[in-house]
């Protein structure tokens, strides 16, 4: 038998309001780590290579995810790659409509089987797929993946 | 109709640490590669993977299961995460049984990673929404209040003191010495335990297992390849879940009755009749060192309210007559909630293998039995394993 | 295992690697926010208690009257039947003498959760809220105890418009 | 080992926009009545093993399935809670009764979406912490990407894509469960807002809020509860490359994979001209042209033009999400791949009222958990023996 008892009017509807109160810190993990000391220290970017499986991952990682082999060759990885996809954003995170649009892309490296995902520092009829880009790094780093602007016309 | 026959084939664990340098899947890819390793199998034998890891507000990643699932082995294959909060380790190990032991697949890498660290600024935050929304969330309640008022119910259902308690942690400690990845293998004193900070009393500093960053997996494989792989399979011979009313305050705490439900369930799936006798070497779990005397006493390896006295006796330190916690337990080796669960079962694999070195018990013992659970202490996970 | 495997994996950091800046670390603050619907059940609960009662419902199988209220019996899987008004009184179940904060820092002063088997509702039924007015070398199982209702003006229909519960009868406050 | 199981009982609570006038236990309690009538068990004697599917961060609790025993009549009886897609959870009820250890099994998902106040930043939290997510960009932009490959790559246009949602708000015109039917134009959807091009706004299934349960037997005890037992066929799921970074954009290999397993496991080598209609992950509009092809129910960049010529409607020659999928019906969260199961459910019992397709046999559904993974699942279920 169902619910024999419900409510019969508007206002008995409540809700009670509360939230997960909580911050993280993430650590880079063991490929991270050395990936963003590099960035800070020399703008340069390195992946792993699986010799294996022939596969450079840029973002490197510790492992393999195909062949399961510990990756333990770094190669640097040149900061320029074509636009793979991208898109035109027009809400923020906490989707309110954002007064310009931005363009997100994810950028095939040259050299390397990933790539990266960020901003694309040109206006969003100026962006193609396929279209020459190159990594800017900015002056001040402090190694996150923020300690790059994003991607500018190659 | 006869059942699958699923035997446990290998193992590996991570180093259970405060806080870990590598993130979630790089744990789990090398608790997951080192358990592979142990049995010689490669990622290409994995049919599938079975994945446990408590509340994503410890990693600080919500679906964790995805974010870790290439660490686990799972790209290409198919990947399902269970969880029952602390039971979840355990869980784990049936979630795997299944797997195997429904046809669908002949080999599976179960794996249980935990990093606590991520959630700042205490861990025990995590623990401030398991509670109640809006009942008891707004009185402000921490993890420590619901151990601290089960242990009081239980100490003064039976008539207990913490002196009887502590022992536990005393014996755990100094197991986890012999373990390699353990995060507290040290000789104490019950004195130590009992001079140690008063939290939520009952429930002092020494009461309680640590926070910890970890990863633990093992392989499972169908009888057939079983052989293939190793000489020496250890069978899952019975498995048991059980989960009671979320209403815990409507309970009685004095008594783990859902572990007592897991524990028949399983008892009767390996033809298990007298326990006592049938089970060799035990590791229940053991977050909070009175947990150990409440799931032995749950197990009906001990009367209700002698567990203590048993651990008085030495019937459960490593050359007693009924070993419980070997490896160390949560209290020694570290808690990181699923990989601590899954540790418990890779210690009675080692054990009954006879490869725990230092930890190994005495007298080749031939069954034996892991045991995890959580929730609102609510849940119950049971696994036996056998040689015979 | 021993045998086999020489070295394990994992690599432990201290608090300090992070201050000292020896690792790199981000940060992240998630926006978890929900407005939860408390239904039937506990939308009336929380009703009752800003108008200053308890409230259980009954089941019509096994007569057990539950608290926390909910529309159905766990034990007989049918839907519960009838409100019943709790006397606000109940005794101590079990309790714990809380020192930290749930950050784990000092507290200046113990406060002390329980679980409160409520007069009225089935044996062992009861809700966990916090003591007061009593030293917490005083508090025991079996401890006799009443609700303390904030006034009328300062409840919010929520489980804190209980202030706390406290000893009745002859317990020095 | 049992090797035949069947579906024998559905119950589900809604689906709405919103539903304040019940909590998520009662709502999991109207479904699991439902379902428990429907098959005609009593869960406190008749049921071996419950499995629930849901998220923490989707719930606003912390080892959320803690709160799930009592409305369901679980209590003190074996329970999983499995945080992954719904048919995840019908998958492991599947696999524990195949073992034999069990009869009747029971899986519930449902989503109180409604109560998440901010569900663009939940979504987020599931992204990976230290390579994208501190770009603060909204997830959808993930979509964005993959929409806009997807139609690079096979010339799929963006009208086939908005044909998709004319479609299936169409459908959900026709079923009382859905919470998201409308009528609508091509042009409607296309001038909608850009959220992340070429995704707009109506391409996105908005979410709701539902519950749905379902009873499983083995084979004996179908029989015995029922004489119109839903057999499941064959499963089949898989996972891909978390990475954003890593993944291959264009072949959806996840799906793939889940399809072919699940095709393997029933013993079917011609899905297209086997299964009489499908319900498949619709998340984002073009997510079920995508999922078409990696099913392989037709070759790649074929399925816009199956959208655009009526193939995939009520009355084509495979019928799509006849339900109206999540675009219709609304987004269920972790339940969502219930909700397509169901549909196949009512569909091969002809209980599917003024949408009900004729002579239906076998179908599947197919779910993906959503950005950012690379996670799915699917179903073959059957009505003759």
């Amino acid at each position: 038998m169902s619910l024999t008892e419900r409510l019969q009017a508007f206002h008995q509807a409540v809700a009670w309001q509360g939230e997960i109160p909580l911050q993280n810190r993430y650590t880079m993990g063991l490929a991270g780590e050395r990936f963003f000391r590099e960035i800070r220290d020399h703008a340069r970017l390195m992946g792993t290579r699986c010799p294996r499986c022939n596969w450079t991952y840029l973002p490197p990682r510790l492992y393999c995810e195909r062949c399961f082999a510990e990756l333990t060759e770094w190669v640097e990885v040149p900061p320029s790659g074509t636009v793979y996809a991208y898109t035109v954003v027009h809400v923020d995170l906490d989707e309110q409509p954002l007064t310009e649009p931005e363009v997100l892309a994810l950028v095939q490296l040259e050299g390397c089987d990933g790539g990266l995902i960020h901003r694309v520092l040109a206006a969003p009829d100026q962006v193609y797929i396929g279209m020459p880009v190159e990594v800017v790094f900015r002056e001040e780093r402090e190694g996150s993946i923020l300690d790059i602007a994003g991607f500018r016309p190659a | 109709m006869r059942m699958r026959r699923v035997a446990v084939v290998g193992a590996g664990m991570t180093k259970f640490v405060r806080r870990a340098l590598e993130t979630a899947d790089e744990l789990s890819w090398q608790a997951s590669k080192m358990a592979l390793d142990s049995c010689g199998l490669t990622l290409a034998d994995v049919d599938a993977v079975a994945f446990g890891t408590a509340p994503d507000t410890f990693d600080g990643v919500h679906m964790n299961g995805e974010y870790c699932a290439p660490g686990c082995g799972a790209y290409g294959k198919p990947f399902i995460r269970c969880y029952v909060g602390g039971g979840t380790g355990v869980m784990a190990v049936i979630h795997g049984w299944y797997h195997v032991a429904s046809g669908l697949f002949d080999t599976c890498l179960v794996v249980c990673e935990e990093k606590m660290s991520s959630c700042q600024p205490h861990p025990q935050g995590a623990f401030l929404t398991i509670f109640d929304h809006t009942l008891e969330r707004p009185l402000g309640p921490n993890l420590l209040w619901i151990f601290a008022m089960e242990m009081n119910a239980y100490m003064t259902r039976y008539g207990l003191n913490k002196r009887d308690i502590a022992l536990v942690t005393v014996k755990n400690r100094a197991n986890a010495k012999d373990h390699p990845c353990a995060l507290l293998g040290e000789e104490i004193t019950v004195e130590d335990v009992l001079n140690s900070e008063v939290m939520a009393w009952p429930v002092q500093r020494l009461d309680v297992s640590p926070i910890s960053d970890g990863a633990v997996a093992i392989v499972l494989a169908a009888e057939h390849v079983a052989h293939r792989v190793t000489d020496k399979p250890v069978w899952i011979e019975g498995v048991g879940w059980s989960l009671e009313t979320a209403y815990w305050t409507n309970r009685d705490l004095s008594y783990p009755l859902q572990v007592e439900q897991a524990a028949r369930m399983a008892y009767q799936m390996a033809g298990i009749t007298e326990p006592r006798k049938q089970i060799h070497i035990v590791e229940p779990y053991d977050p909070f060192d009175y947990k150990e005397l409440h799931h032995l006493e749950g197990l009906l390896l001990a009367d209700k309210g002698k567990a203590p006295e048993m651990t008085a006796l030495g019937v459960t330190r490593r050359d007693g007559d009924l070993p419980v916690c070997p490896s160390g337990g949560l209290l020694g080796v570290g808690n990181p909630i699923a990989a601590a669960g899954l540790m418990k079962v890779a210690e009675i694999f080692w054990q009954l293998r006879g490869e725990a070195g230092r930890r190994q018990v005495p007298g080749n013992p031939k069954r034996g039995l892991a045991q995890a659970w959580g929730d609102l202490m609510q849940v119950g996970t049971v696994v036996i394993l056998g040689v015979a | 295992m021993s045998e086999r495997i020489s070295s394990y994996p994992g690599t432990p950091l201290k608090e300090r690697d992070f201050a000292e800046g020896k690792v790199l670390f981000q940060w992240w603050i998630p926006r978890a926010h929900y407005a939860w619907d408390a239904g039937v059940a506990i939308g009336r609960f929380l009703r009752e208690l800003r108008a200053g009662r308890l409230v259980a419902r009954r089941c019509p199988q096994c007569r057990r009257v539950l608290v926390p209220p909910r529309m159905v019996c766990e034990h007989c899987f049918c839907p519960t039947s009838e409100w019943v008004v709790l006397p606000g009184t109940g005794t101590v179940k079990t309790f714990s003498v809380c020192y930290v904060t749930w950050d784990m820092q000092p507290l200046d002063e113990p406060i002390v959760p329980a679980v409160i088997e409520l007069d009225g509702a089935a044996p062992g039924g009861g809700i966990m809220h916090l003591l007061g007015e009593v030293r917490p070398e005083e508090v025991h199982i079996g401890l006799r105890v009443e609700a303390v209702f904030r006034p009328v003006e300062e409840r919010t229909a929520a489980i804190t418009d209980i202030r706390y519960f406290r000893p009745i009868g002859e317990v020095k406050r | 080992m049992v090797e035949k199981i069947a579906i024998v009982g559905v119950g589900w609570y809604g689906f709405r926009s919103i539903s304040p006038e019940l909590s998520y236990k009662e709502i999991m309690y109207e479904a699991a009545v439902r379902a428990y009538a429907d098959a005609g068990v009593d869960p406190r004697t008749d049921v071996d093993s419950f499995v629930t599917v849901a998220e923490d961060l989707n719930e606003g609790t912390s080892i959320f399935d803690e709160y799930v025993p009592d409305q369901l009549g679980a209590v003190l009886r074996p329970n999983v809670t499995i945080p992954g897609e719904g048919l995840h959870g019908l998958i492991t009820a599947y696999m524990q009764l195949r073992t034999g250890e069990f009869d009747v099994v029971v899986v519930e998902g449902h989503s109180k979406a409604s109560n998440i106040l901010y569900p663009s930043h939940i979504l987020a939290y599931a992204m990976d912490p230290i390579y994208n997510r501190p770009l603060r960009a909204h997830p959808y932009f993930i979509a964005g990407l993959e929409m806009q490959r997807y139609l690079y790559e096979t010339g799929t246009t963006h009208e086939q894509c908005a044909q998709v949602v004319v479609k299936n708000k169409a459908n959900a015109l026709f079923n009382p469960l859905a919470a998201h039917p409308a009528t609508l134009t091509l042009d409607d959807v296309l001038d909608s807002e850009p959220i992340a091009e070429p995704l707009t706004r109506l391409e996105i299934a908005p979410l709701a809020d539902g519950c749905i349960v379902m009873v499983l037997a083995s084979e004996d005890a179908a029989r015995a509860l029922t004489d119109r037992p839903i057999w499941i066929l064959g499963v089949g799921w898989a996972n891909g490359s978390y990475g954003l970074e890593h993944r291959d954009w264009v072949d959806v290999e996840y799906v793939r994979q889940a399809a072919q397993m699940a095709y393997r496991t029933a013993g079917i080598r011609y899905p297209r001209g086997t299964l009489d209609l499908v319900e498949v992950d619709d998340t984002f509009a073009y997510k079920e042209l995508q999922h078409l092809e990696a099913m392989g129910l037709c070759g790649p960049g074929e399925a816009g033009r199956l959208t655009e010529d009526g193939t995939t409607s009520l009355e084509g020659d495979l019928p799509v999400n006849p339900s109206g999928g999540s675009l219709g019906c609304g987004h269920l969260l972790d339940a969502s791949g219930l909700a397509r199961a169901l549909e196949i459910v009512l569909q091969l019992r002809e209980e599917a009222g003024p949408r009900q397709l004729s002579d239906v046999h076998t179908g599947a559904a197919l779910s993906w958990r959503g950005i950012p993974t690379t996670s799915a699942a699917m179903v073959i279920l059957g009505n003759e023996d």
